[in-house]
Formats: C-alpha cells, structure tokens, sequence
C-alpha cells in the first residue's frame, strides 16, 4: 500500500497502463510538459514524444484523432485540458465516438478514454469551474464516469483504458490534491456501472457523486451526532446509471436527497430522481429532494458568488434536516 | 484544366482498364437504378456519384485493398464497387434490410463500413471523419506500418473547421495521408464561391506547408497517375498531400433535392459532354481495347447483373425491430473487439 | 385566417419579421436556394443574398457568426441544416451564445435565434432524426422552445426574434408538411415559456411537446372512449420550463405520464418528473411513469427499427391505460 | 527579422510616441504587480503579456476607437490601458470585485469587455471569438458602415477549427477584419512546431487567397505601420488581412503556469534583449524626444499610480453573493437591450 493523491493515481494508472499496452498513446495540450495538471508528469522521458503526445490546440481534432488511433491498434487515451473546452470536441464525442459500434451493426469498435478535469472550487471562474457531465451522460453509447476517490480515480480508470466502448472519465479538480488514499500497489480495476454505497444508514439516502460526496459524507457525520442516520450512495458511474443501487437505497430508506454542483435543470439529479419516482414509488415517504448548482451559465471567479453557487456540509446538512423531519 | 499528373506512377495494364471500365459502368446503372427505386416508392431514400465514377475507380486502384486505410463519403459507389463491394451489398443497404453489411440497416444507404477492406464506419456529419483519417495514420507510423491512408470528401466539406484541424495535423507529423476532393462544383445548392475565396481546393494546402494537386477527376488515367503518385508520396513519407480532382455530379444531390433550382441546364449539359464513363469508352475504342460489340455486351450484362440484385436484395428479410437495442454497447468478450491494443 | 401547414407558419414568421426589421438576416446552408426544406422559399428574390445569406459549410461559424452579427444591430437567425449537425456548434451555442450576458454582467446580449430541424419519422436514419434538445435544455442563459402546431410555431418563432437572448428553435421536421392551422392574417406572438393545456381531464395527465403531443392527442382520445379522461400538456417551451403549468396538472390528476421521442435516460422527462417527485409528491396517486425512445445513440434508418424506437398513439394509449388503473 | 510594414500609412507624432511609451510602461508595471499580487495571496489568477506591449499599443493606435471593434484576448493588458482602460478597472477584475467593468467579477482578469469602447466580451475558449470578429464585420458592411474589426489572438489559437472557418469566411466576404496574431512562440508549453507545418502563421493566409503579413511585433513603428495598413486595406475594402506579430511573453503563461520547464533560460534571455519597452525607450532617446531624467520620472510616477489604484481597488466591495443568479436573461425592458434591430 502507497499513500497517493487522487491526482497520483490518474498519473499511475495511466503509467501502468502505458508500461503493459505498447500500442497506448496520452494526447492532448502540453501533455509532454506533464499536463497543466502534471497528470502525465515523467511520461515524455519514459515513453517517448510518439507515445506521449502533444496536439495542436484543437479539441475536436483531439478527440477524433483519438478515436482513428483506436481503428488501427492504439490504445489512446485523450486530455482535454479542461472539461470547459471540450464543447468543440462535441460533435466527435457524440456523433462518432457514442455511434461508432451502433451505426456499424458492431462491426467496429471505439475504445477510448477522453479525460476531462471538471469542477469548481478552485477560483477558476467561468470557464475552469463547470461540470458538464449531464450533457454526456445522455447520450446512449458513451460510458460517463467521475470518481470521488483516488482509490476509484485509479481502478476506474484502468477500467476505462480496458473498455471495449468510449468513456468520459471526469476528473475533479479539487480532487487532484485534496484527497489522498492508500492505494494497493498491485494491479487493480473498479469495474465501471456499479455505484459504491459509502455509508449505511436508515433514515434517509444522499445520492451524489464526484467531490461533492465528500460533502455529503461530512454532513452525514454531523447529522448522525444528533441522530440521523444516512446512506450515501456515490454513483461513480454517471452512464449506464446503476440502478439498483440507486433503486435499493430509496426503498430502503424512503427518502432521498440528491445533491451536485452542476446547476439543477437537467442535471444527473433528475434523471436520478426520475428513476426513483418512476420504481421506488410506493416505498417513498417523502418528497424527492435536489440540491445543486443554481440555473446559471457557469460558476463566477468571485469567491462569493462561487461559493453561493456550491452545496456545502452545511447546506446539504440543512437539505438532509429538512427530509429527516418530513 | 491541364492534367497536372506528378510523374507517369502505376501504368495502367489494359484488363485492369477494361475492369475499371466496368466498374464505372457498374456503379452509373447501380446508381441509377437507386435513384429510379426512390422515384417508384420502393427505396426511401438514394445518395450516389454518377458523374464522379473516373476519380473514385482511379483512387481504389491506386490503393493497395485491405493494406491501405479508406475512408470514403456518400457518393464513393464506384469506389466501392472498384474495391469489390457488391452491388447486392449496396442495395441492401438502400432497402435498409437487415444484412446490409454496412449498417445492418441503420445506416442510410451508402454510408460505407467494411472492416476486412479497412473501410471505415462514418457518419452523415461532413468532414467529421477526417480527423479518424489522421488518427490512423498516426497509428500507422507511430506502429511502423507500411500503411497509406485515403479519406474524401466534397470541396463544400472543406470549410469545416475538421478539415483544417485534421490536415494541419497530418502535416504537422507529416503523415500517409492522402486528402482527396472530389470537387463537382456544389455543396447541395451552394457554389463552390460561396465555400472558400481561393479558386481550387488545391490552394488550400498553402496554409499548411503541404503540397496540393489539381487533377481532371473525369479524367481516368490522369487521375489514377496522380492518386498514385499521391499514394507514393505517402509511402516515401513525404506525405500528406491534398488532391483535387475537378468533377461534376450529374444527379441531383440525393433523391431529396431538385437541382434544377440552382443549376443550370446548361452547365450540366456542358458537363454532360466530359462524362467520365463516355471518355474513357472513346479511349478504350481508340485504342483497339474494346470494339463497340463488346461495350454493348458488356453493358447489357451489367444491366441484366444489377437487376437481379435489385431483385434479390429487394426480398432480403428486413431489420427485425427486437434488434434495435443491439450494440449499443460491446456485447460479449472484450478480448475480441476490434481496435484495442 | 388563412390554412398554413408548420412549414408555412415558420416560412411566414421569418418573411413577415424580414419586412419589418430592416437587419433582420436569415442565414446557414442552401438558404438562398430556399433551404432543404424550403422554410426560406422566396426570399432571396425579395430580400437580396446579404439578408438571405448562404454560408460555408461550417456550423460553428454559423452560430457564431450570428452572434456577432447581433452585436452590431442585425437580427439574425441562423438555421442549422438538422439538428443532428448541430454538435459542431455546440461551443458557439454553450459557451458563447447562453453565457453572453452573465459573463459580461449584463453589458452585452445575445438576441440570435437558432432553428433546428429535428425530429424522427421520416426515415431520416441516424443523422437526420436525432432530437437533441435535451442537451440544450440544460444550460442556463438559452431558451429552449419545440412548438407542437402550426399556430405556436408562427407565434414562437416571432416571439424568439424578438427576444433579447439566444434563443434556440426546434422545428419538427414530420409536422412540416403533415400539420396545418387556421392561422390569423394579423401580427400575433406566442410568448416564449408558458406551456399550453391542449385537452382537461381529470384522471392523469400526459405531459409531452413537438410532434409527439399528436400521438399524446390521439391516444387521450381513444381512452376518452373507454371513459378515462386526461390532461395533455404541450410544453411548448423546453426552457424555462413553466413549472407553475406543470405542478399544476400533476395535483389535478395525481397521475402523470411524460412522453418524448428523444431517448429516456436524461432527456426532458428525467427533469419533468423530478419537478413533480419534489414539489407535488403529496398529491400523486401512482408513480410518475415515462415513455421515450429507447437508449440507442440515434434512430436507425430502418423503417422497423425507427418505428420500435418512437412512442405512437398505441403505446402512449398503452401506458395511459396502465396508469389509470394503478 | 526584417520589419515588413507595408507602406508609411500613419506617422506618428512625438506626442502619441510619448503617450504609447507611457502605456506600454503602466501596462507592464501593472502586469507585475498583477503577478506579485499573486504571488502574495492577495489575487487568486492572474494572466499579462509582458512582452507583448508593442504590438498591443500599436493595435490600439491603429484603431478608431470607438468606431472599430475590437475583440482582444487574455494578453492584451496593453491594448487596453492604451484604449484608455483605467489600471484601477483591470485590478477590480483581478481581485473579482463587484465593479470589475468587465464581467462584474465573474469573469478570470484580463476577458475584456467594454461596450462604449466597441470592446466585445469574450470566454476563455481559444479561438471561439473570430467567427464573432467576422460576424460584427460582416453586420458592418451590411449596414453600410465604415468600421473596422480587430480581433487579435495567439498563434496556438489558429490550430482551431474557428479559426479556420472565420478566416474563410471573411475571405469569401471580404470582410473589413484585422487577424492579428501576437505569435509569441509558445501556446503554454507547446512551441509553435507543434502547431502548424508552415513557418509563419502569416503563410497560412494563403490557403484563403488574403494577404498575409508578418512583423517584428517588439517594434512599435513597425508593428504600428503594418496595423494601419491592415485597418486601411479594410478600410478600402481589401480586407481581411491576417497580421502576424512576432513576439514573445516574458512572464510564465499565468500565475498558474512554469515556464522554466519548457523554455529555455537562454531563449528567455536573448528575447529578453529585444524588450519592446527598452527598444522604444533607446529610440526616443535617440531622437531626443525622452532624456534619462525624464524617463526616471515617469517611471516613477507610473509606478506610484499603480500602487494607488492596488490599493483603491482591494479596498473596493466584493461581489454580492445575492447577485449571482443575476443576467441570465434580459432583466426589464427588452427594448432597452444592445443588439437588436
Ligand atoms: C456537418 C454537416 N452539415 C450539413 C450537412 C448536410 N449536407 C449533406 S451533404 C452537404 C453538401 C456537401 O457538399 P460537398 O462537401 O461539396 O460534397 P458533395 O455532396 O458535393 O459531393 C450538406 C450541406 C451534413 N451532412 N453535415
Ligand atoms: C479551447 C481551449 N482549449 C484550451 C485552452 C487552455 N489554454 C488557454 S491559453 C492556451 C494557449 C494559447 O496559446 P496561444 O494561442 O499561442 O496564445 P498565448 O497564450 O501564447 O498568447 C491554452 C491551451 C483554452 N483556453 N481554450
Ligand atoms: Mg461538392
Ligand atoms: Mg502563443
């Protein structure tokens, strides 16, 4: 067991993905540096400017290069440097990459991962802060994950890399340093799709994902001081959603918080709570409750108006009273 | 226009001219047998090439099949048929019946895929394929792989903002790319003006230190000449390089359109007179190749070939719509998916 | 009055806001040769090639051309050939167009609109037949609106011209031709945001848009028949949702079903219902059920698989049915 | 590099010279402060152009302001302080202060907006502002109005697809727009190599038949002829041109950024010989327009009123976390609204 940021173990996984597959390739902007975020730290030394690729400053062509490297025997695994940026990749993400294998009957295939650091609570304003994940995670054909540990950052994205299908990996950028785990220093994968339950409780089930679980685990801990015992459910896995998990969880505990920082319309929360309204019915005892970014274009730079725009301990905390008491 | 040929690569054998022959004449009655399908009710939808068949059969014999990457657009049909897809193929795809081997059905007709012939899987989306031909070829150096890499497209695709990335790229790594445009003067309605101020597509290669090539795409041979010689800039790594061959569609643009509203008669009918399947037959005749018996036999057969297609591939069973949720995703074994490591 | 098919009343929106806005500029792909779908038949003979605009083949330049047009006093309204070409300007749509004005702190704005064909049922195959506006719908500082009649498409197209911000425009491409309205020979608009009730009943509610409210109609009718009487609400506009309009019919029936061609996972269902699962959950009788297209990344171009993929009048009458007597 | 400026369009008088040194010193005062303030804690981000000032203040000169629009990028910290931007507005960005003219806090410092002045918002994505620059100016000349559009951008951002399509359309329409490339070598760590197969960014007009025109952007009366014979070829509608300015920016990319990983220490420093401050400063002394006392002076009066509008604006309210929610849509009177008709 190593201690490893969750940063460190995107930078390892993809190191020891590189060491087994000779064919896998990191691109992206200034990769070869090691990456804004030095996620590709020492891979230009070691495996080479072929393999370890700097691209133009063109996102779309960086995603669908990606995806013609993965016709002809390469394993690529693609940086955007900032889930902002990659709208231009758009087109290649949603009208190549999701319907490669559908449109031919499966007779090809697109393995690729496209890495996207996403997020706020880093002072990055409109345009370093925003969680786009909705967005991906409905279109059919894609696999949408965003891991909350570096235990998962790691084994999930070994799963991602071995996939037979595209993955959006979302990264959070609060993560990267903020969370350290003891990681096993032996080959290991967190399979993609099935959430990860990361508190029991009775009294009433958080869902979230990404950072903001972390939220929700501290607030769990404060209300279960006054005796209020939650589940909290991190999904991990955005696309496919695991429903069972998500279905278990609300029947269980008969009310349900969702909570994350992308703004509220049309986020993952209602798909979520959809799901719930639609199967778990009969066993809710309470109004299914979302907390979530307001509905505006992006997170401001100001520190103020971020910080108004994110759930906290405190207001999911808040949220969680709320439910508790209906 | 000049035939600009680079150089006298790949001499053309006489069967191999008298089997590109064929090809385009396959793929003219094919293709209007589609669009007459349309017209009848039998076929929803028809996207074809008459009128591009020269430039297309030169490019699949300039390549070397199931070597070299292809990565064509909707009006390939003689591509095709010159890379030996069967006209049955094709018109099981136009009658999206469940074995259509590009889609399964899905697909609208001539959205080519045929792994075993490295002809990749494409969208509808214009130009969004060029990147996959950049990415292959990468793929293809980077693995030491004596493979060349061929994606077209229309001039209209050129104003994407992919073509751009793509070529810049491809020149930057100095990859086995050959663009080829197959420039018949339109994007649907629109002139060819209205996509790009410089006079050939050709001049747009300047912008990224690549060398462009006009070529008469109704001439066969000086096409082939100059695909080859592309090809083989490729394979010396002195590639990419854009080609540009001049053409004209004679249909309108899908059986959707009505290009009377925007062409007129008499361009078409000036263009009528350069049909590429009407030059090459007037060279093959003026060489001894093919005596005016033979072109009639021959094209009597193709007519009589691709009618029993259209029949047969008319009564092929349909999609069954409990298959609609398939392959979405990889379904079984990882380890046998094309692509990964 | 006169008969107009939705072709008509968007061809008439755009001629009669061209007459009296002197700026007013229409332009995309094929729009001089009156567009592939003829919705701008005519008006380069009245209104000259720089007001009706043929542009390259280039959808990020589209949008964003018509952004910047509208900065400097013109109206423009740019159409996206299908709306399954529209991912190329998703950056200019997202991170230009909806941000424009909360990022300059209301200094700038962005009065485009963006008319989108979409839609499936005319064996379009999977790249003209997507409905996308799910991913539109998600982000703050767009308008979202997918009229359903002849009547609405005329009237929200004008009230989208003259809207301060982006506004963006699905057209359905089977209601063109297949619906017709007595339409008034006056200036009229539909304002953008309320949803319309296009039937009262009181024993469920269907809440559906596009051309779908047609089947919903249809499928309403025929249980009328067996006695179950139901609301059908016509969104009409995807964003802001009216949640009043919606709340509203949800309390009255207790029962709602939501129907969308789009594919389930994510779409405007997901966040329909989870309005309903959050602020009418004490006054629902049965879960809230959802009928869409299956999670295929597009529609296949085979009849059969095309027709497996939508809702019809009979699978809507189907769950309709199976609601009421829950 | 010779200085290529395209004939002797505006001279500039002695006082506009003093005026454009002066400018170029605050911006650069400014600039460092702005990293210190970073560097201190008191300021989270902060991104500049040290090294780019010429260039930047040429472009403003060239200008009328007021009349053109200009859509400049993150660097161009000098092209606005010689549009008239007070320090004290750009500081109020910086620390996101509720009066921060540009966004209102909401934006990183340095994403210009200022409407009286024709300067348009802009995002942080690269390159998605050029197809607004050709937007504008095809409005300009629709309308009939003599304006001209200066949109200006590094040489990492012609890689992306709206670069291309933007120049393309401009081209096509011949459209009144200044491309100015402040090519300084480096899109963060990537050296131009990587971004495009031609040696000047300038060559890349060619694929779209404009002219192209490259010049030494640490020059000031170089860059400043070059600009205004760019807005007078616009003006006398030969535009668009594409400028190239070569430069270099001695501060790291931003705060966020090392550049002692990817650049040199002695590239560093042999640029740093051709500071476009010090270059203009030995030119004026040469002409006798500025002596060594006068310029200690003013350098010093640059600095104090800086370190006044530092303090001004950290002093000045923060944002209103009950305002976030505000100017998603149009609030009030739509007639009111910028824009329309
Ligand atoms: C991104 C995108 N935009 C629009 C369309 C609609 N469309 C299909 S073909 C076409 C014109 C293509 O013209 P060109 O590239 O010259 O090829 P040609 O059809 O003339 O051979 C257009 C606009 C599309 N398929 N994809
Ligand atoms: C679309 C997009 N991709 C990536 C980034 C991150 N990024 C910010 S600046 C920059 C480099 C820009 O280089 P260049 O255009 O040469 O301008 P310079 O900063 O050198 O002046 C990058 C990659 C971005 N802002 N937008
Ligand atoms: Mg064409
Ligand atoms: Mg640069």
């Amino acid at each position: 067991m190593s201690t490893k940021t969750y940063l460190d173990a995107i930078h390892d996984a993809m190191w020891e993905e590189m060491e087994r597959l000779p064919t896998m390739v990191v691109l992206g902007e200034d990769i070869q540096e090691g990456g804004v975020f030095r996620a590709t730290d020492g891979m230009l030394a070691k495996f080479g400017k072929d393999r370890v690729l700097d691209t133009p400053l063109a996102e779309s062509s960086i995603v669908g290069i990606a995806i013609g490297m993965a016709q002809n025997g390469c394993v690529p695994v693609a940086e955007i440097q900032f889930a902002d940026f990659a709208f231009p990749a758009f087109n290649q993400i949603i009208s190549e990459a999701a319907k490669w294998r559908y449109r031919s009957n499966n007779a090809w295939g697109c393995p690729i991962v496209v890495r996207m650091p996403y997020g706020a609570g880093i002072r990055g304003g409109m345009y370093h802060s925003q969680s786009i994940e909705a967005l991906l995670a409905h279109v059919p054909g894609l696999k949408v994950v965003a891991p909350s540990t570096p235990h998962d950052a790691k084994g999930m994205l070994k799963a991602a890399i071995r996939d037979p299908d595209p993955v959006v990996y979302f990264e959070h950028k609060k993560a990267y340093r903020a969370l350290k785990d003891e990681l096993p220093d032996d080959d290991y994968v967190v399979p993609i799709a099935p959430a990860q339950v990361r508190r029991e409780g009775g009294d009433l089930t958080v869902i979230s994902y990404g950072f903001m679980v972390h939220e929700c685990l501290q607030a769990a801990e404060e209300l279960a001081g006054d005796g209020v015992e939650s589940t909290v459910l991190d999904l991990r896995t955005l696309a496919p959603l695991d429903r069972t998990a998500i279905l278990d969880a609300a029947r269980r505990t008969g009310k349900v918080l969702i909570v994350h920082e992308a703004n509220l319309t049309g986020g993952i929360g209602g798909e979520v709570a959809a799901i719930i309204a639609e199967h778990a019915f009969d066993d809710l005892d309470a109004p299914i409750r979302r907390l979530a970014a307001p509905d505006v274009p992006a997170m401001p730079f100001s520190g103020a108006q971020e910080d108004a725009c994110l759930p906290s301990k405190e207001t999911i905390a808040a949220a969680m009273r709320d439910l508790a008491a209906y | 226009m000049a035939i600009q040929a680079k150089g006298l690569e790949a001499p053309v054998e006489p069967d191999q001219r008298l089997r590109m022959y064929r090809d385009m004449l396959v793929a003219r009655e094919l293709s209007d047998r589609m669009f007459t399908l349309n017209r009848q009710g039998r076929a929803a939808f028809a996207i074809t090439g008459q009128g591009h068949e020269a430039v297309q059969v030169a490019a699949a014999h300039a390549v070397r099949p199931g070597v070299d990457w292809i990565l064509p657009y909707y009006r390939d049909v003689a591509m095709m048929i010159a890379l030996g897809m069967k006209p049955r193929d094709i018109l099981l795809g136009l009658f999206a019946k469940a074995d259509d081997p590009n889609s399964g059905g899905r697909q609208m007709p001539c959205h080519w895929s045929w792994p075993e012939m490295r002809v990749v899987t494409r969208s509808s989306v214009i130009a969004a394929n060029l990147p996959h031909a950049a990415g292959i070829a990468y793929a293809s150096k980077l693995r030491g792989l004596d493979e060349v890499t061929l994606v077209s497209f229309g001039e209209g695709a050129t104003s994407e903002g992919d073509f751009h990335e793509s070529v810049n790229f491809a020149a930057i790594h100095q990859l086995p790319v050959v663009f080829l445009c197959e420039n018949n003067g339109y994007a649907i309605s629109e002139s060819s003006e209205k996509q790009m101020a410089v006079k050939h597509v050709a001049d747009r290669a300047k912008g990224y230190g690549i060398i462009g090539q006009t070529v008469d795409g109704n001439d066969l041979i000086a096409a082939h000449q100059t695909l080859s010689w592309g090809v083989g800039e490729c394979r010396r790594g002195r590639g990419p390089v854009l080609i540009e061959a001049k053409t004209y569609r004679f249909s309108p643009h899908t059986s959707s359109d009505d290009d009377r509203r925007y062409r007129p008669r008499e361009e078409v009918e000036e263009w009528a007179k350069r049909d590429p399947i009407d030059r090459f037959r007037t060279r093959l005749q003026g060489e001894g190749a093919l005596t005016p018996d033979d072109d009639r036999a021959l094209r009597d057969t193709v007519k009589r070939e691709i009618a029993e297609a259209v029949a047969g591939a008319e009564a092929a069973p349909d999609c069954d719509p409990a298959d609609t949720a398939r392959y979405v995703y990889f379904e079984g074994d990882s380890a046998q998916q094309r692509g990964a490591g």
